[in-house]
């Protein structure tokens, strides 16, 4: 099982000749991912890494069957890059690319959603599911198959978690970077929900960070929905208050944001909140022994 | 980005929003040649890039020239929330009958740009907003529509009775959101719009915030932009290919990753040290790249420690400790520094950084006390 | 049974307040219409003809119940109007108002069907369920209950054929004016599946002008999906041909909108054109009888 | 609402499109102005509002002063199709290396805007149409979204290889699309697109229609508006209420509604006659209409009987008779007229007529008929 990836996808990646794409595209392959094909507009008939390019993702949809895109444009394209997967029948689509005007995201949301095309990202590592795809831009040897599933809006804070999780002998299901953007696509709520629900997942460990009001909200779903042990960790406890966006910033997450909020929410909902990241491992330990009583 | 006031009402005017007249100064003679002859009541409004000026003084009515040219000299110069005032706008003042809220924002949980009215505008709104929230209306724009007719006059229906009232609010939203959407902003206040004796509704006050990632689409915006000292470090460290944002404490960070490097702030903070900023170095181990973001730490004054906090991924950390190396070489420096490398090829990194006998250690943990019992010496 | 509209259709009138809205308001109550409420931003709380007046639609239904709504604001505000309804929840919009911008319609169209709104208009004068519902300005004394189901791009001609029918004695089961604008609201071939599924409908009568392909696409949905007996009759047979937009009219509607192309499309589907609207009842007729040998 | 192809080369100028220069010449001596010391070869085209002015001898190539000027000469004042030629363009001329079709129409079926593309261009696109309707590419745009960047490629890619002719043309069919949402058109078309030999895509002819319904929000577009004789009688008509066309027969027709009112037309052809117009008087039995209605109706010289069809509705036919009779009052004519009254209240109207001493009947079939009776007489 495991969520959203696994040996079957088949990924396109969508800007395979630039550098980045074709770096990672390379990382992907070698991981075992099966990248089926790579787009780039004028490089039809060409072939990367013996990954065959087309000029459209919809040919290559057609020709490949694949199912899962990954973006490497640059993000003034990203936008314009991910309606093209979606309409072009792709389940789920993964935009590393960093940079993309907010307005851009709130305009493409609801076509996906007509759609009905999953988007994680943007700004986001993407995800993993260990021994079966790497579907991004993370570090695939720090990975272990597993039980835990993993769901952060950090990158590196994420590889240094795992990192620890491995160490300590506890395998991943899935791992999910959703990006730090403010409007961005799949989000604690609807991961919660395909952990809660995958047989292979045991427990999850949520990684947050200050701004916005998500963490608020996984605790509030979590307390209502999830019966599997959850950890979470919060960055940004001594983060400056003064960078925000005026009045209505605040007003809107109805809350400030804080770290201290997230904290007081995830107490609230029996989440236990490890003060330093090296505590998870530990934590999350507890919580299983409990929940095998 | 963030832009003045006086730029805002610009921006305001031309769209079309009903804004009173003012004259930007940058002295106290530009002032007074704009109120000779003063035969309304203006008002004198510091332009700074921090709120809170009218409690610090920075907002000064006058009715004669004498008293405009007094409340100017007592305003430019003077210093808020560490901003020093260099330019103030002469407005005409208004008759006010009463104050109401209107912001656009981009709202991250409907995933759009949602409009916020109150009848209870003035400067309170985010202790109205934490008190009682359900006086400030919401309502999430559907980006494929726009602000539709009925939608502005539904939202203007709660705070007017008068359908006239009711038409001119209407149109105020649907300009500020025509603004919103054409100069990619974050954030379009205007706070407050009032209404005056003679039943006019007019934008009194207006702030505005930018998307930095689309500015390279508006170059009119960018073109307004003026930083002040901080801002010009963070723009700088930007253009480097560095976030950084300076704070109060003494110990220096240097992480790649912006997660990462606010968990190492929190570290430090929770061994009983003081983060001196945070600095996210990004996903390279380009030696040049090290040195700029040691250059940029080490101006700042307070720093009486360095902690360098690596997570090797994609990135391996032998190169970054080669880089580190190098960057090491052009920069001579007193202050200490703590190493720590961890991830893919730690070890080899580690190993490679012994010749330059800066402390090294494996964990976040330990190189934030390390830099801590540094920063004490 | 009939379609669309029946003595159960709750109508809200926007735009009650004005010459037309409440003119035709009152000769809808008086033809036998439940006309449960109007709106007219500003005037709620009053009450026209004993009408409840309303400032938004979303109010008039939350009080009223109503589910149909008639717009006789002007033309420049009446896609709002038609939004205002879509998104209170109304399911069938008709839209009287003339001069409406093309771009508006275009613009309005995929979100009343992305709220599952049926739209009849603009420019159209309504449709009738006769002794149960009068929407619009159709005059209702020339109508007569039965089972004929009439539709038109016209109005008075619609009269026209609607009075030769009743003066025959052929009653109608619902008669619906489309509306002679490009870009409309339900058209033939919408109509053409409720009239076939209507057990009240035996016949169906079909009026058709030059323009565009629609008569031509119904012809076609007819051979291949409808059973009961249509009649057809085409205005427009001498208009000038000069009077289409450019290269591109042309070829957009792939055939030029000829009456002649029309008829032909007609006479190739089994269904007899009339050359004068009196010859109508007389086929009609014709057809019934041959239906029930 | 029609435009001039200087026109719609001036607006597509104003959004970026690549278009040669040209200059706007009334006169013969404004012609020669304009070519002084000419050095490159031009186009004198004939700026007329019908279509054939190619086949018609209106457009002209010139590589030589003396040239431009006897070809403007030629043009200027010639008759094609009945539109006198009174402006022409010299626009510079380029080479081409192939021809292709741009075109943006609102789409019924689709109930969207659609963009068609053909590398089949040049006047000839109808027949293509017709001949072979699969090399005219179509696609219905999304108005929640517009046309997206990749949709756009997409359809470029249906004319070009080279991926940066592609951009070109992309580019293009966006911005053609601002232009047609912007300004209400129904047409928009670049027909010829031109690919010149040094790879540079250019817009030589354009041709824009737009909705008449909008141009109340399209100031500019109404301020372009330049009728001929036949289209201000059309003009003066709406204003009025009415709705004409003057067409080539002699029976004037007069009706409430325009399907009726074509009903009617074909009816006269029916039985052997020629209708001599269409003319909607709409849903009104307001005297001064008939008046209005009958003076355009009756400026046409070719009319030798009138046939008035009313059809009853709302409007009752004792109040039209009523507003007939006031009418055929102030008209005086020798032309026949024959009025048919159906619908509610027929015989009450019929009654009233009896005065008028007009010929009177109930259906459309005999008014007809005797329309055509009373035209030979």
């Amino acid at each position: 099982m495991s969520i959203l990836v696994n040996k079957d996808t088949k990924l396109l990646v969508q800007g395979i000749t630039g550098r980045d794409g074709q770096f990672h595209a390379a990382r992907m392959k070698e991981y075992g991912t099966r990248v089926v094909a790579g787009t780039s507009p004028g490089k039809g008939g060409a072939s990367v890494l013996g990954i065959p390019v087309f000029n459209t993702v919809d040919e290559a949809v057609k020709t490949t069957g694949a199912n899962t895109s990954i973006i490497f444009v640059p993000a003034p394209f990203a936008a314009d890059a991910i309606l093209e997967a979606s309409y072009a029948g792709i389940d789920l689509v993964i935009a590393i690319s960093e940079g993309v005007p907010i307005l851009d995201m709130i305009r493409i949301t609801p076509v996906l959603k007509q759609n009905g095309t999953k988007l994680i990202g943007p700004n986001c590592p993407g995800l993993i599911t260990p021994d079966e795809a790497l579907i991004g831009i993370l570090p695939g040897m720090i990975f272990k198959k597993g039980n835990i599933g993993l769901m952060s809006r950090s990158g590196t804070l994420t590889y240094e978690v795992v990192n620890m999780l491995t160490h300590s002998g506890m395998g991943q299901s899935t791992v999910v970077g959703i990006g730090g953007d403010p409007v961005a696509g799949l989000y604690y709520l609807e991961l919660l929900e395909m952990y809660q629900n995958d047989p292979e997942t045991e427990a999850i460990v949520l990684i947050g960070e200050i701004g916005g009001d998500a963490e608020e909200q996984a605790a509030a779903y979590i307390a209502k929905h999830v019966t599997k042990p959850v950890v979470a960790f919060i960055a940004g406890q001594t983060a400056p208050p003064g960078k925000r966006m005026g009045h209505a910033g605040a007003i809107i997450s109805s809350g400030s944001g804080t770290a201290e909020e997230k904290m007081k929410a995830f107490a609230a909902a029996g989440v236990p909140v490890a003060k330093e990241p090296s505590e998870i491992p530990q934590l999350l330990a507890e919580k299983l022994a409990k929940a095998s009583v | 980005m963030k832009i003045h006031e006086y730029q805002a009402r610009e921006i305001f005017k031309k769209y079309g929003l009903p804004v009173p007249n003012h004259v930007l100064c940058h002295s106290v003679a530009e002032v007074k040649e704009a109120v000779k002859n003063l035969d309304r009541l203006v008002v004198v409004k510091a332009q700074v890039l921090v709120g809170g000026r009218g409690k610090a003084g920075g907002v000064k009515l006058a009715k004669t020239e004498a008293a405009a040219v007094a409340a100017a000299g007592q305003i430019l110069g003077m210093d808020i929330k560490g901003c020093q005032v260099e330019k103030v706008i002469v407005a005409d003042a208004v008759d006010i009958e009463k104050e109401y809220y209107v912001g656009l924002i981009n709202d991250r949980n409907a995933k759009s740009v949602t409009l916020m009215v109150s009848a209870e505008g003035g400067v309170e709104i985010e202790e109205v907003a934490q008190t009682n929230p359900e006086l400030i209306h919401r309502f999430p724009i559907n980006p494929q529509t726009g602000l539709l007719d009925f939608q502005a006059r539904d939202m203007a229906m709660k705070l007017f009775d008068d359908m006239k009232l009711v038409r001119q609010a209407a149109d105020i939203f649907q300009k500020l959101y025509r603004i919103f959407i054409e100069t990619d902003s974050t954030l379009a206040e205007i706070n407050p719009m009032v209404l005056t004796p003679d039943k006019q509704i007019l934008a009194i006050d207006g702030k505005m915030n930018f998307d930095d990632n689309a500015l390279y689409r508006q170059p009119e915006i960018l073109a307004m932009r003026e930083a002040d000292e901080d801002e010009l470090k963070e723009i700088d460290a930007k253009e480097k290919g560095l976030s950084y944002i300076k704070l109060d404490g003494n110990i220096g960070c240097m992480v790649n990753g912006a997660g990462l490097a606010m968990a190492t702030m929190d570290m430090i903070k929770l061994y009983g040290g003081n983060p001196a900023n945070f600095l996210d170095i990004g996903g390279s181990s380009n030696p040049q790249k090290v040195v700029d973001a040691m250059n940029i730490l080490l101006s700042d004054k307070n720093v009486q420690a360095v902690m360098i906090n690596i997570f090797g991924g994609i990135t391996r950390c032998d190169d970054v400790a080669r880089g580190l190396i190098e960057a090491l070489d052009t920069i001579k420096t007193d202050i200490p520094i703590v190493v720590r490398l961890s991830g893919t090829n730690a070890e080899e990194g580690l190993a490679l950084l012994e010749q330059t006998g800066l402390p090294t250690v494996s964990t976040m943990s330990e190189a934030a006390k390390k830099a801590i019992e540094l920063s004490k010496r």
